[in-house]
């Protein structure tokens, strides 16, 4: 039972919250669930920190690897619920704002990831992700401009197709499964496929043009380049809390599925098949968004690129394998995605007070917005992975994994990439933030930030500098735990 | 050998021709309606197919399987779409970026592409290489579609196509994946259609027409 | 006792931030935070002195802590470099006190005292980290402590520009030292610097030459080499004096130290190349830099450029020891490296002096343009012998702490004719003629800056007013002067230590006894030279004050003296090639030149490496950056294509891999 | 013994230098068909001025007055290096040639100051040719004393002429050839000589050394004359030294002495002559042409330290 509650809650929640028509008491039971649904996560990691792995029927299985991305999950949701909170006051009276349908949306959002990661077996997994396209698909488009809404039917455009191909990537490993001696309706059970993937070497062809078709379905989910269009558009018209929770846990909710495949194909037909893809998607996307992210001129799309940039860099990692490599890689993602939650929370009070998300047309953003820039510096040197804060650890184990195996290019790549992604970052936040503020600086009737704003934003900020100065024991064992369950 | 496993051999041979005359037809369509009908006249050799697999393999799960083929693809996905279409009262032309012509040469160069590329699996792995290579035209030809069609409805049946040719390789290769699947992605397409259906309608609303290609707002 | 003394310092260098909290609340404790660091820096000093002393290898581990390994030790090259940090720290905290006091009101002074520490703490780890990540955390937070010291001055117009720069550049080097560290890696077991050294035996002779050029180019552009020096004359004026001293005299240095560290100590021996690199690096980068800045104006700009010739000279000394190891000749490499070391600490003393110094000028009048100041010695005296001691620390002239150092390279340059190879046996004794072509060169520019502002007449009312800066500045320039003169004078009391230091990092050799007669000349000729002027000092000379001769006319007023850049318009026009000044003057009024009514001469110097070098390296970023811009059409059938060509590729590569 | 033989080497060349620049007036001016002031008039005009007061600029600082005597006492200190009589000088034993030019350095670096500090142009036009000149003079010095000293195998200026001694006439290889020209030239620039710059010139269009001390007047232009006198002394006797050793004394012998002190004037007479021909036949260079004729000096020391290492 400890699986299906946290499964299940958010789903009626959903729908609970869509019976309450007066927006301040759907927010007050849509924190109510919310609460209620961190609990039964943290009871759930709980337990299974101790279990080990969690079996319940056929189709929910929890193990080391759930349990990191669940944290994961876990922490940024509780963040992001609580910025939402406030963030509602900002959006304009014009657009469709009512909270009811927002917050029924993000839980059913929360169910789809729920069920990615508790799912047992990969057919489940495949149909969790696609249902998490369309739960978000509509939050892109909440805003119901003209951006939203081509944002959104691009995004669920291109994801759908992408995940076309997971599927016959999916199909693919059911069919070497079948081939190679499992039973047939276990044979899409990755605990199964897991122990029966070394006598599946036969279909080497099969698993080879599986792992192809995987890659570039949910290559797409998490961005990376060529497949990663959809990204900018989707996560520059979401609204902000809704733009954190894309590019932290969507994104680490596809790698999990990535990580899931690459296991099996890496212990069927030896890693280095797909070992190379991994490097080869992960190089580009860095280079590529290093080099889009000098040219951008909205905040956000600038943020979206920087996305894609941690994602190819998670990607390496991944690649690279390894004690070093995947502890980089794992890391990162979670850094990552703190990191970016906090960015992503001061798009809210710029938009407001300077109208408009353009950065040539934002200036003395340190005078008018004294917190808020306190907030993006932060947020900025650490997505810059700079050394106070958890990316530099993160980044460093992933160049020493790429160093010892002489990867001696795809490190200096690495390394350039990096670089002009800081020169990029430094050169528009700098600009945002000197200078002086033009017009009446509107810091008078500037609502005072709220308490859960101010909460929400500490414990990010907190939790990075944490594990920038020293990663707790108990994240370095969970760490490892998932890093058993891939090897 | 009965009348009747010898009807079902037969559909099973014959809905590889079936499937590459829809293929070719709807390349040519120029009417939305039309290519809609098309899909569904897709669906249903495809249940067909389904039936007599079942039949020849003796397994209820196929039956159930095929009976959601009918139900999902044939009847409710095809009545939602022309509901869709009716209620969008825009030109009903498909302006496509290549003429017809062209479109069934390129649809044509795609059927002999998928025979090329499938014979080698086919032989590794003894499958029935003319139904694999059904299912890969298919899906190379879903993904011409999206490409070419500029209107969004078009592109919506353009994915069903290629879900079409990956449902159909699924088929083929594994006689069927676990019930339990199917009914999940068979749900996932629905509830697709149906969002696409309503991103379909917002798009008119906030633009006035549906052409995918002048969306053009986000870029860099 | 060291551990005792060591680790107070990093505690105490901690605890300063929070007791600026505390001061900012309760008016009383205000000086607290200014106490606080000051002790720390003398008991980091004492503990670098008995480290140096007694060779002791001390270490604090903090790995349980950090996520990697996380060791500091002290041995004898961390301990003479941690004396560097200390030693020039504590006056500069001292003449901050009051420099704070009078420029910075409310919450930017707690900042810089706050940032001040931790910039502080963050050299001492660098210098003191056993372990590449110790090292390399704390080198990127260096640079971050002193980007947020210099916004606390401000954050517009040429700040902004010139703080990107400087990020921007040291971010690019920082990535290349990171490369150099992790190259040893397939190599070595772990990355604490004992299995680095171990590992450096069994590298193959590309990575060893990968880790140099690497190390070089990171560290190269830290210290501030030519093509790499660009961020220094625009990040180092715009700081508040007291962390641009910090910034010019230490924090260069702890770039020399790795590099050291890499070279000497983790590489060792190389092919005899790099020594050229380094010597022909190190000769450019004095040569341009003095040029550049005998053109200079603005004082901080010029003291920024002269950094740049000190490094290149300090530099010279490493290719050379670099060089002599290369050729097997240990004894006159440790000559060549003590040159090195010493002209490390005798230009954080002097440089540091002349910072604070500007710091001071510019407290009394407000402005650094060398055009407005002048007759500044009569009106400040103190800071005006102060500023003469460090001019002439700085140009090498016997009786101060440059020539010593400047003595030690010359005599390893002479020792290089006696190698066997015929090749360095010529470039070496070559380079002290450059040497002494930089040297000459800056005893032209430092008589300018101190004839033209302390000397003569003064050319501005500012100036004129000028008036004498606080105690505490005062003694705080005092003690470096003084540091600056006693080293001069008995080099002997850091040549023994430093003979140490030597040893560590060049085995297998004896100190050359050419290094210890200078210590026995100097004494000598410093009492020939002082007790000659004392003597005729002595003697009664009565003297009348009129007025300057001025061919008989009446009145001659300060615009008549010789300007800074009239002073060097004749080397300028000698070195035209290195500036190619494009020279205007305007003679007013425009229609009867025969009358002029005001003539103005501008000269401005068209060579610069930005626009020969970066510029066009930024453009063409930003230019692929543009294009690769253009594939995001925004059209989502393109976006579909995309990701099918994608799969093709991915496909295709899978057939034929 | 010796010390107190080099105390009176030291003694002889500050002393005798004012009577060397009397010498080359005369001289001079019997070339020009004047008879010329008597060789002592340089020791009168000392007395003179050092009987005199000093006259100070009102806005000049302390400075002023300090600098003649750091000048004097520097290039005082410069002297003890040369072993002129006897080989071994008061400093020249311990010190090393590197040491020498940067005393001269020093010397010139505060006379330059004390230039500024006067607060007139002239001041100023002074000090910056002088400090181009004296830039450009440094590298050629050095390198040629690095040629020599190489030779040698010791940067000691003594046990250089010791070992230049030990050599008979003949046996002196083109590295002293090519090091003897770049050192005269760079002396020629140093003293500021005729090509260079002219000592009797009050035109404000040619005068280097002149405009710097226009300001001083009394006992501190007493001392600024006398180091200038003893500075071209200086330099004569140390390319005497280093060149055309012969005739000093290796032992501290009176009969040593005396035949050394008789080859000291010979040799100075013979360098004087020649300087006082060289300054009537050639006219003063225009002041942007010194720089390549302290180049050529430059070339020609680099060549002399390549040589070193090629003839090894």
């Amino acid at each position: 039972m400890t699986l299906w509650f946290p499964l299940l809650l958010p789903l009626l929640g959903a729908f609970l919250v869509l019976g309450f028509k007066n927006p301040r008491a759907a927010v007050r039971v849509a924190l109510g669930i919310g609460i209620a649904e961190v609990l039964l996560l943290g009871n759930c990691a709980w337990k299974l920190r101790s279990a080990g792995v969690l079996q319940q029927g056929r189709y929910l299985r929890a193990d080391g690897l759930t349990l990191f991305f669940l944290i994961n999950l876990g922490l940024i949701f509780a963040v992001v619920l609580a910025y939402s909170v406030g963030y509602l006051r900002h959006i304009p009276k014009g657009r469709f704002s009512s909270p009811r349908w927002f917050y029924a949306l993000v839980f059913l959002f929360l169910f789809t990831m729920v069920a990615a990661y508790l799912s047992a077996n990969l057919g489940m997994l495949w149909i969790a992700i696609e249902a998490t396209t369309l739960a978000s698909a509509l939050l892109v488009g909440f805003y119901n401009t003209k951006g939203a809404v081509e944002a959104g039917w691009k995004y669920l455009i291109v994801c759908t197709v992408g995940i076309a191909f997971a599927l016959f990537g999916t199909i693919a490993f059911y069919l070497a499964a079948v081939r190679g001696g499992v039973p047939a309706e276990m044979a899409l059970d990755w605990a199964t496929l897991m122990t029966a993937a070394p006598g599946m070497t036969a279909a080497r062809e099969l698993l080879k043009l599986a792992f192809v078709f995987a890659a570039v379905g949910y290559g797409t989910k998490i961005g990376l380049v060529p497949m990663h269009s959809w990204l900018p558009d989707a996560h520059a018209e979401a609204p902000a809390p809704i733009s954190a929770l894309l590019s932290a846990v969507l994104l680490n909710c596809a790698m999990y599925a990535l990580l899931r495949l690459d296991a099996i194909t890496s212990h069927a037909i030896g890693g280095n098949f797909s070992h190379t893809l991994l490097l080869s998607f992960g190089g580009l996307s860095l280079l590529a968004s290093a080099f889009l992210m000098i040219v951008q001129r909205d905040l956000k799309r600038l943020l979206a690129y920087s996305s894609i940039e941690h994602m190819g860099i998670v990607a390496l990692g991944v690649g690279l394998g390894g004690p070093l490599g995947l502890f980089g890689a794992l890391l990162h993602a979670f850094n990552h995605s703190l990191a970016k939650t906090l960015l992503f929370f001061t798009t809210g009070s710029v938009r407001e007070t300077f109208g408009t998300l353009r950065m040539d047309r934002i200036r003395g953003m340190g005078r008018a917005l004294p917190s808020t820039s306190a907030v993006l510096v932060v947020g900025g040197l650490a997505v810059a992975g700079l050394p106070p804060f958890g990316l530099f650890v993160s980044e460093f184990a992933i160049l020493m994994s790429a160093f010892t195996q002489s990867h001696y290019l795809l490190a200096l790549l690495m390394l350039a990439a990096i670089s002009i992604a800081f020169g990029a970052l430094l050169y528009h936040f700098q600009r945002m933030l000197s200078g002086e503020p033009p017009g009446s600086p509107a810091s008078a009737n500037r609502p005072r930030p709220l308490a859960f704003e101010i909460a929400a934003v500490s414990i990010c900020g907190v939790c990075l500098l944490i594990l920038g100065l020293h990663v707790p024991a108990v994240f370095i064992s969970v760490l490892h735990g998932a890093m058993a369950v891939l090897q | 050998m009965g009348l009747v496993e010898f009807a079902a051999a037969k559909t099973l041979a014959s809905s590889a021709v079936f499937l590459f005359i829809t293929v070719l037809l709807i390349a040519a369509a120029t009417r939305t309606s039309t290519c809609i009908v098309l899909f569904a006249a897709q669906c249903a050799v495809i249940t067909m197919q389904v039936v007599a697999m079942a039949y020849l393999h003796r397994s209820g799960e196929a039956l159930v399987v095929a009976a959601m083929v009918l139900l999902v693809k044939v009847l409710a996905i095809p009545y939602a779409l022309l509901r869709i279409r009716n209620r969008l009262n825009v030109p009903a032309d498909i302006s496509a970026s290549t003429t017809a012509a062209q479109s069934v040469y390129i649809a044509a160069a795609l059927i002999l592409l998928a025979f090329a590329v499938v014979q080698p699996y086919a032989r590794a792995f003894a499958l029935d290489s003319e139904m694999l290579a059904v299912a890969t035209a298919l899906v190379l030809t879903g993904a011409f579609l999206m490409v070419s069609r500029k209107k969004a409805l078009m592109q919506v049946i353009g994915l069903l196509v290629l879900e079409n040719g990956i449902f159909l390789a699924a088929l083929t290769t594994t006689f069927g994946m676990p019930l339990v699947i199917e009914m999940g992605i068979f749900f996932d397409l629905l509830m697709c259609v149906l969002l696409m259906g309503v991103f379909v309608f917002r798009i008119r609303d906030t633009f006035e027409h549906v052409d995918v290609s002048r969306l053009r707002r986000l870029r860099g | 006792m060291t551990e005792v003394l060591f680790n107070s310092l990093l505690v105490a260098l901690l605890a300063v931030p929070a007791v600026t909290l505390v001061s900012a609340r309760w008016k009383k404790a205000a000086s607290l935070p200014a106490l606080l660091l000051l002790g720390a820096l003398l008991a980091g000093a004492l503990a670098a002195v008995l480290a140096l002393g007694r060779g002791h290898h001390l270490s604090v581990d903090l790995s349980w802590l950090a996520p990697f390994p996380f060791l500091l030790a002290i041995d004898r090259l961390s301990a003479y470099f941690l004396l560097l940090i200390c030693v020039v720290g504590a006056p500069v905290v001292l003449f901050s006190t009051a420099y704070v006091e009078r420029h910075y009101k409310g919450p930017r002074r707690h900042w810089l005292w706050a940032l001040l520490s931790l910039f502080l703490l963050s050299m001492v780890v660098v210098v003191t980290a056993a372990t590449a990540f110790a090292f390399l955390f704390a080198w990127e937070l260096m640079t971050l402590f002193s980007a947020a010291l210099v916004l606390i001055d401000g954050d517009d117009g040429d700040w902004r520009r010139n703080i990107f720069i400087y990020l921007l550049m040291m971010h690019a080097g920082a990535a290349a030292v990171v490369g150099a560290f992790l190259v040893f890696l397939p190599h070595s077991t772990g990355l604490d610097f004992a299995s680095l050294r171990a590992a450096a035996m069994v590298l193959p002779a590309g990575a060893r030459t990968a880790i140099f050029l690497l190390g070089f180019i990171g560290f190269g552009t830290k210290a501030g080499i030519v093509p790499l020096h660009l961020w220094l004359p625009k990040a180092h004026p715009i700081a508040p004096s007291p962390v641009s001293a910090l910034m010019s005299g230490v924090m260069l240095k702890t770039a020399v130290y790795g590099f050291v560290r890499l070279v000497f100590d983790l590489l060792g021996p190389g092919p005899v190349w790099w020594g050229y690199l380094v010597l022909v690096a190190g000769a450019v980068s004095g040569l341009l830099g003095v040029l550049y800045a005998i053109s200079e104006h603005d004082l901080k700009r010029l003291l920024a450029y002269h950094s740049v010739e000190n490094i290149g000279i300090i530099y010279l000394g490493l290719g050379a020891a670099m060089v002599f190891v290369a050729q097997h000749a240990p004894a006159w490499a440790m000559l060549a490296l003590m040159g090195a070391l010493l002209h490390s600490l005798n230009h954080a003393l002097f440089k540091s002096l002349l910072f604070l110094g500007a710091g001071a000028i510019a407290d009394a009048t407000h402005t650094l343009d060398l055009e407005e100041l002048g007759g500044l010695f009569q009106r400040m005296r103190v800071t005006g012998t102060v500023f003469l001691v460090a001019c002439c620390s700085i140009v090498g002239l016997p009786l101060f702490n440059g020539f010593v150092s400047e003595w030690l390279t010359f005599r390893s340059f002479v020792a290089g004719a006696n190698l066997a190879e015929v090749a360095p046996a010529i470039v070496l004794p070559l380079m002290a003629g450059v040497l002494a072509l930089i040297g000459g060169l800056a005893a032209a520019c430092f008589a300018k800056v101190y004839g033209v502002a302390f000397l003569g007449r003064p050319r501005s009312l500012e100036a004129a007013h000028a008036c004498e800066v606080p105690w505490a500045m005062q003694t705080g320039m005092a003690v470096l002067a003084a540091a600056c003169v006693v080293i001069g004078i008995a080099p002997g009391i850091v040549l023994r230590p430093l003979g140490g230091v030597v040893e560590q990092l060049i085995p297998g050799a004896a100190l050359p006894e050419a290094a210890l007669t200078v210590t026995r000349m100097i004494p000598w000729v410093a009492a020939v030279v002082v007790g000659v002027v004392l003597v005729v000092r002595l003697l009664p000379r009565i003297s009348r004050v009129t007025p300057t001769w001025a061919c008989g006319l009446p009145g001659l007023d300060s615009r008549m003296q010789y300007t800074s850049t009239a002073f060097s318009k004749p080397l300028r026009k000698v070195f035209s090639q290195v500036y190619k000044p494009d020279r205007t003057v305007e003679i007013l009024p425009v229609d009867q030149p025969c009358f002029p009514k005001s003539i103005a001469y501008r000269s401005v110097r068209t060579t610069s490496f930005e626009r020969s070098l970066y510029r066009p390296a930024l453009d063409a970023i930003v230019a692929a950056a543009n294009r690769l811009r253009r594939l995001q059409t925004g059209n989502i059938q393109v976006y579909l294509l995309y990701m099918f060509l994608a799969l093709i590729a991915v496909l295709v590569y899978m057939r034929f891999a | 013994m010796t010390f107190a033989i080099d105390l009176l080497q030291l003694l002889v060349i500050v002393g005798a230098a004012p009577l060397l620049s009397g010498v080359v007036g005369r001289i001079k001016a019997r070339i020009q068909n004047r008879r010329g002031a008597s060789i002592f008039r340089p020791y009168a005009e000392l007395r003179k001025l050092f009987g005199k007061e000093d006259l100070v600029p009102p806005t000049a600082s302390p400075l002023f007055r300090l600098c003649p005597v750091v000048l004097f006492a520097a290039t005082l200190a410069a002297a003890a290096f040369i072993p002129a009589l006897h080989a071994s000088a008061l400093l020249g034993n311990t010190g090393d040639f590197i040491l020498l030019v940067y005393l001269l350095a020093l010397a010139r670096f505060f006379l330059i100051l004390g230039a500024m500090d006067g607060g007139s142009s002239f001041g100023g036009m002074g000090a910056s040719r002088e400090a181009l000149v004296s830039t450009l003079a440094e590298a050629p010095l050095l390198l040629g004393l690095v040629a020599v000293s190489i030779v040698a195998h010791s940067t000691s200026v003594t046990s250089i002429v010791r070992w230049a001694i030990g050599r008979h006439l003949f046996q002196l290889s083109p590295v002293h050839a090519l090091a003897f020209v770049a050192l005269a030239l760079v002396a020629i620039a140093e003293t500021g000589r005729v090509p260079v710059d002219n000592p009797t010139t009050h035109l404000e269009l040619t005068m280097i050394h002149e405009a710097m001390v226009l300001e001083y007047s009394g006992p501190s232009l007493a001392l600024i004359e006398w180091a200038n006198a003893i500075k071209l002394n200086l330099m004569l006797a140390l390319l005497i030294a280093l060149f055309a050793p012969w005739g000093i004394a290796s032992s501290a012998s009176i009969s040593a002495l005396a035949v050394a002190a008789v080859a000291y004037v010979l040799k100075m007479a013979v360098l004087a002559i020649s300087l006082a021909v060289l300054e009537s036949s050639v006219a003063k260079l225009r002041m942007y042409r010194v720089p390549d004729l302290l180049g050529v000096a430059c070339a020609l020391s680099i060549l002399a330290v390549a040589f070193t290492a090629l003839r090894r």
